[in-house]
């Protein structure tokens, strides 16, 4: 399996039935089609509207004004409805969503998130993320465990933060991680790992769980 | 997700001490099921929040009359006998807000800020307590959101998924107040199924609705 | 004619074209009965709408949804439109309102108004007075020159306010008065007054218009 | 009260420096026509406020394309390469803004308030030179109201009054826009007779509308 699909199941086991979620650019948009069977998830599009559906493909099936915020035409299902920017951000930020899936540059062991900004590269701006990160009741990274060999989760975040203490929930393709009070918890790692990978690869300390498990998508 | 509930179900979510929004202007807009099921159930020591006390016939001026209220969170007491009653005799507490900054504190509560500023108040006695900050040469006070455990919301028409459709002058804080509780229950005059109302014509989407009952 | 009337009457003539206006309750309601001829002036209820209709007294023309901020069975006109809470105060504290009418038990020579709270006398409450003050482009005071022959105009007001600074034109049986940087501006007198009449039963000082008018309705 | 005009009449109120806000997400919901129509006037020096600089052909993209904004109020810019050149070339000022936080300052303008507290950017590089207050162990900044001179919104249909039907995700920023600029025009698909939309369906109400052209 590859890994992106690996990730993506893993994260869409962390879903009851009936959350409304709003699913990130990248591996977190692949989240959405391994929901589990017997788990409905409604999925919330910033650019206003809950209940997302299927992308179209068909020109005639189209509809002009009706895109996800990744300006891909998709449609709407039944019991969805659309609104404004300010109820739309109202969902996010009130904590009316279950949990955000988002990509990430780098996490910490204090659950600081930074997605948005490289320092020396173009900043290409910020869109909804912080208000995501401030807002859904979970935080759930979906991403590659390490960038060209260097871990992606530190002791510190070294570049410019997109939330403070936001992140509950780290998946990669080698592990499970949950961020807790006293620091990341690793709960699980995958099937063809060892915990000395894990280890050898994450820059920040990780508390090992008693019942540490193998990661079952 | 929303829940279709009988009012025996709704009612047991009431408890002693809650917070409990309640639309309805003069009672107009309130869910009057719901609010009879709520002085049924005798539970006491509740805080409500709502633009006035209605009418003691009406809406939220029900709780009044029958004693739950120790607090009110409303614009306006004038028209409600009991709650004059009990305020002249300090058996209910009232907090007296500017109707136009009770709503904006509820949808702060509702949508996750912290509070808004209001030009509202200024330099009355309102503003004993509170900040007061200076835009652009301009006073505002610093008013904060208010949540409810509960929210009591009337609707014309709800679908399966809690989307919601108000009619004419009873609109006035429903939307506000179904984002702004941890428990939202709507009494709905008609009940439809999924898929029945226009998604362009929702005035609540169903995302803050948790339960609702028949009216 | 009527002393109320006079007042509403002349109230009426302060509106152009096209303006939205809030009227408040006792004397300021009135005045939606003498627009003049060629004006078109849209009334916003505070619980929720704008083209505030005639009142409907026919048990089978009556909606019980739809009443004004009076608790009285009204209709809505052509061109008028319902929402939420928010968003009529949204109108009528961002600006959106031509004009708001209302009565005071005190107004003074810096603008300030008192009419929500009596000392000693039972508080029934702010209703949206407050926020009408503070956002309507122009609040017009329409209201009886004295109380119990006691001035309502005054130097300082000493009861409990509801805005400060906030009156921009007093209408009374008697004069108009415009609330100018420099103090109260008296501009017209009504016909059977004299100037020192205004004078004696006004304690605020008064700016004397060097083109004092006499009211005409 | 709500005005038809041609497009050439809304063309002559476009004023240099002015500061504009432009509707749409991708440019979907933006109003096309009076974009072109701003872009001919080569009116100079503008300020922009928009969820992004969408596209260089679509939306508000056209007006950097054109070179005619000076400073762009935004949460992206990525996909506009005219953005990404002049702002890597000093050309253009950008003031990054999160999503919703735009959203909330847009509203806040509209409507009369000063401000609102937001927990979205706290400890990040964007609470440079903000207020952070704590209300109840939590931590907000304070984000300032926006306001335009020119709001530029596309409905789907406007009655004669001014009164605004949206569809689909073609609202986003339109109604909370419509309320926040001195002169709001509207470009409507289609313009009906007053009366012809029920008043329980208006998404927009007239009274914040200034001038109406036919799409």
């Amino acid at each position: 399996m590859d890994k992106k699909e690996f990730i993506a199941r893993r994260v869409a086991q962390e879903f009851k039935d009936g959350d409304f979620v709003n699913l990130g650019i990248g591996i977190p948009t692949l989240v959405g089609n391994y929901i589990p069977e017997g788990i409905k998830v409604y999925l919330h599009s910033e650019n206003g509207f809950t209940h997302i559906g299927p992308m179209l493909e068909n020109e005639n099936e189209i509809d002009p004004e009706l895109i996800n915020a990744s300006d891909q035409h998709v449609s709407i299902l039944p019991g969805g409805a659309f609104f404004d920017s300010g109820v739309s951000f109202g969902i996010i930020r009130g904590g009316h969503l279950a949990a955000t899936v988002l990509g990430a540059l780098q996490v910490d062991q204090e659950g600081n998130l930074a997605n948005w900004k490289i320092p020396g590269k173009k900043t290409v701006g910020i869109g909804g993320g912080m208000d995501l990160v401030s807002g859904a009741k979970r935080v759930i990274i979906a991403m590659e465990h390490t960038s060209k060999g260097a871990s992606k989760i530190l002791k510190k975040c070294d570049i410019p933060l997109t939330g403070l203490n936001c992140v509950d929930l780290i998946v990669t393709e080698m592990a499970v991680i949950e961020v807790t009070e006293s620091g990341l918890l690793l709960k699980e790692i995958a099937e063809d790992v060892t915990l000395e990978d894990v280890l050898a690869t994450t820059e920040a300390d990780l508390i090992i769980s008693p019942d540490l498990k193998k990661i079952s998508v | 997700m929303a829940k279709v509930v009988s009012i025996k179900e709704a009612a047991e979510m009431f408890k002693d001490n809650m917070t409990v929004m309640v639309s309805g202007f003069w009672g107009i807009g309130a869910p009057e099921k719901l609010l009879d099921a709520l002085v049924e159930t005798g539970v006491q020591g509740l805080t409500g929040i709502s633009i006035s006390t209605a009418l003691v016939d009406r809406g939220i001026g029900k709780l009044v009359a029958s004693r739950q209220l120790k607090k009110a969170i409303v614009s306006y007491i004038g028209r409600n006998t009991a709650t004059m009653e009990q305020y002249e005799a300090g058996d209910i507490e009232v907090e007296f807000v500017p109707q136009g900054t009770l709503a904006e504190r509820v949808r702060a509560g509702g949508f996750g800020l912290g509070g808004i500023l209001t030009p509202t108040g200024v330099g009355t006695e309102l503003e004993k307590g509170k900040q007061r900050l200076t835009i652009d040469g301009k006073d505002y006070l610093l008013e904060l959101a208010l949540k409810a455990d509960v929210a009591l919301i009337k609707a014309h028409k709800a679908d399966r998924s809690g989307n919601l459709v108000y009619r004419k002058a009873a609109r006035n804080t429903n939307p506000l107040m179904a984002a702004a509780a941890r428990i939202t229950i709507v009494q709905a005059d008609e009940i439809v199924e999924t898929g029945m109302i226009d998604p362009d014509m929702v005035m609540t989407p169903g995302i803050f609705v948790d339960y609702i009952v028949q009216g």
